[in-house]
């Protein structure tokens, strides 16, 4: 079954909820490596988005996702706005004008959102953040491609692999961002950015599950 | 006319007393044009500000952006694209340390400097002595 | 506890929006006292605030004065001689770029480090990637 | 004739009156090289100074310009506040218990006054500051003291040696203080320290003349 319209919004709202839910959780893995604010940052730009969310029932995917970047490019208020922003309006370009998503079509947003993210951090695997958790999940979901699985598990496999990504940026040494400012002492905690978008791919993962 | 200055910065006071001290060696021959803090008001980056300060700094003699911490960067980035090319060829983001290069830098762009080298001058802002370096002659 | 930060900036917002910015890193662990503008409010630089913020700021551990301008040294080095001198030997003029090395400071002073640690960590701050070093990896 | 006690007030007074007469003045000419505060801080200072007075009829020589120097320190509120005030302090410091000044009490208070003074700002003559002012006005002190001549006459040669300093200045180019961000193109301008200084020993002859 292909991904939706409907699908892509539902996913929409539901990372705005579990973003809200973890909004304290994300907040004090930043105030270890950072500066206590990624939680709040995070829910105040899907909050953003999803005030939007009814205004756009009509948009196609590409016009939606656009929407979502220039919204948190402009209301998150971090690192993570324009990062998150550049990932959603790749995506939302790498998708034009579709009504629904194959999975090569998920793969395809997905690779533009990561080439997006790389290009605006110039971080790279390995630096104890998003892309710790975003590469890993890309990587996972073309192998699940490459085996002709549908969206839902190609997601599944996506957002587990996040996981995993999110938790090897405990023992990393940050070298871009905030973290870095910790040198070594950044080791020995979670990346607040690897986990945010473990949620969100994970959001994306209930939904085509459910 | 003369080159102007941006400010970027995570804090709206800071970016508005950086201005200050710059505007004190400028006097009113240099545009300082500020983005500080988000649009509510929270310590962080807002990219409509960065858009709305390079607008009201826009010159034909270009602008130099300095910026508070590194994640900056990303937001005046972004802010830079969406500006007519034209007028983003005619904007350098400074890597110079944010007070001492605005100082130097409204200095150097109120004498009626090059954007290149009101930018140089910024970078000198590392050099700037601040006591040690005068203790010792 | 960990060792304290001064600010002293000629402008007092700036001194201000450094300290909201490096109380961002250091979340309440550490004391970041100011003293910016001068008495009446004008740009400048101001004795008795500057002992104030010393005093305030005043602990076992010692603290880092981080300056705006090289003028700053002057006030501060007379704020220095009116204080005792054992706790004189605890204080450290920073020669560091000031918003920079003040957040860099407050993350290694909120880890507990020594006053020698901090004002090496503050130092630092002349090497703050903005930008053109991060495009040059 | 000594200096006395009542002379070193009125040279107060009046110094306080030419740089209030020249605060517009010494403002101008530090928007030239400066950030256009020297004629508002000094003014700013000298008023504090002059409301002090009143209550300092009784006190010495020495504790009268320690006075000075403590006041102008809290209130200048530019570089020529510790600068002006170590000069005064240690002035009062080389006076200290004195109600009148021989020559050599003048040139060891002017001594005095110009080791505070380099101390305090490490610069040295030729700097573009208002050492260029003081350095030749206390060397032609000095040579009017070995020509046995009393303190009215040494001011007075003071006063020329510092106007002639304060206009060397004009060529220099400034290497400490604000100035020197100007770098090469301080030059042509003159400096408004060494403009102030020389006002305030012009002052000292004036009163003495008087
Ligand atoms: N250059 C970068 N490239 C990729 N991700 C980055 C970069 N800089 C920061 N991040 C991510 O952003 C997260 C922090 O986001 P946030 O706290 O919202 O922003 P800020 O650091 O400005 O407060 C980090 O945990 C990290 O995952
Ligand atoms: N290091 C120094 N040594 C001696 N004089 C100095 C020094 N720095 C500045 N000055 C003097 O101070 C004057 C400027 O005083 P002022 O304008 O009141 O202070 P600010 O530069 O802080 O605004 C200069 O013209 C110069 O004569
Ligand atoms: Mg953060
Ligand atoms: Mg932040
Ligand atoms: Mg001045
Ligand atoms: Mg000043």
């Amino acid at each position: 079954m292909p991904v939706t319209h409907e699908d892509i919004l539902r996913w929409l709202q539901r990372s705005t909820q579990v973003l809200h839910e973890n909004s304290a959780y994300l907040t004090q893995l930043d105030s270890a490596i950072g500066d206590a604010d990624h939680g709040s940052n995070m829910d105040r730009g899907f909050t953003a988005v999803s005030a939007k969310l009814a205004s756009l029932s009509n948009a196609d995917i590409g016009a939606l996702l656009k929407t979502v970047g220039t919204t948190l490019v402009s209301t998150v208020g971090g690192a993570s706005g324009p990062l998150y922003g550049t990932a959603f309006l790749r995506a939302g370009m790498a998708s034009a004008g579709k009504q629904s998503l194959e999975t090569p079509d998920v793969i395809a947003l997905f690779d533009a959102a990561l080439e997006g993210v790389k290009t605006r951090g110039k971080a790279q695997a390995g630096e104890k953040t998003m892309l710790d958790a975003l590469i890993p999940a890309i990587e996972a979901g073309k192998q699940a491609a490459s085996d002709q699985l549908p969206p839902a598990q190609v997601l599944q496999r996506m957002a587990v692999a996040a996981e995993t990504g999110m938790k090897s940026t405990i023992d990393m040494v940050a070298t871009k961002g905030r973290a870095s400012y910790l040198g070594e002492r950044s080791a020995g905690h979670q990346d607040p950015g690897a986990t945010s978008c473990w949620l969100i791919l994970q959001a994306f993962s209930d939904i085509l599950a459910a | 006319m003369a080159v102007s200055i941006v400010i970027v910065s995570h804090s709206a006071r800071l970016a508005e007393g950086v201005a200050e001290l710059a505007e004190q060696m400028s006097m009113g021959e240099v545009t300082i044009a500020v983005a500080g803090g988000t649009d509510d008001g929270s310590v962080g980056t807002s990219l409509d500000k960065v858009i709305a300060a390079l607008q009201k700094a826009s010159n034909p003699e270009g602008t130099l952006v300095l910026l508070d911490l590194g994640s900056a960067v990303m937001v005046t980035e972004m802010a830079l694209e969406q500006l007519d090319p034209s007028e983003r060829q005619n904007i350098i983001i400074s890597t110079a340390p944010l007070v001492e290069g605005a100082v130097l830098a409204a200095v150097e762009a109120s004498a009626g400097s090059t954007l290149a080298e009101v930018a140089e001058a910024a970078d000198n802002g590392h050099e700037m002595p601040k006591g040690k370096q005068e203790r010792e002659p």
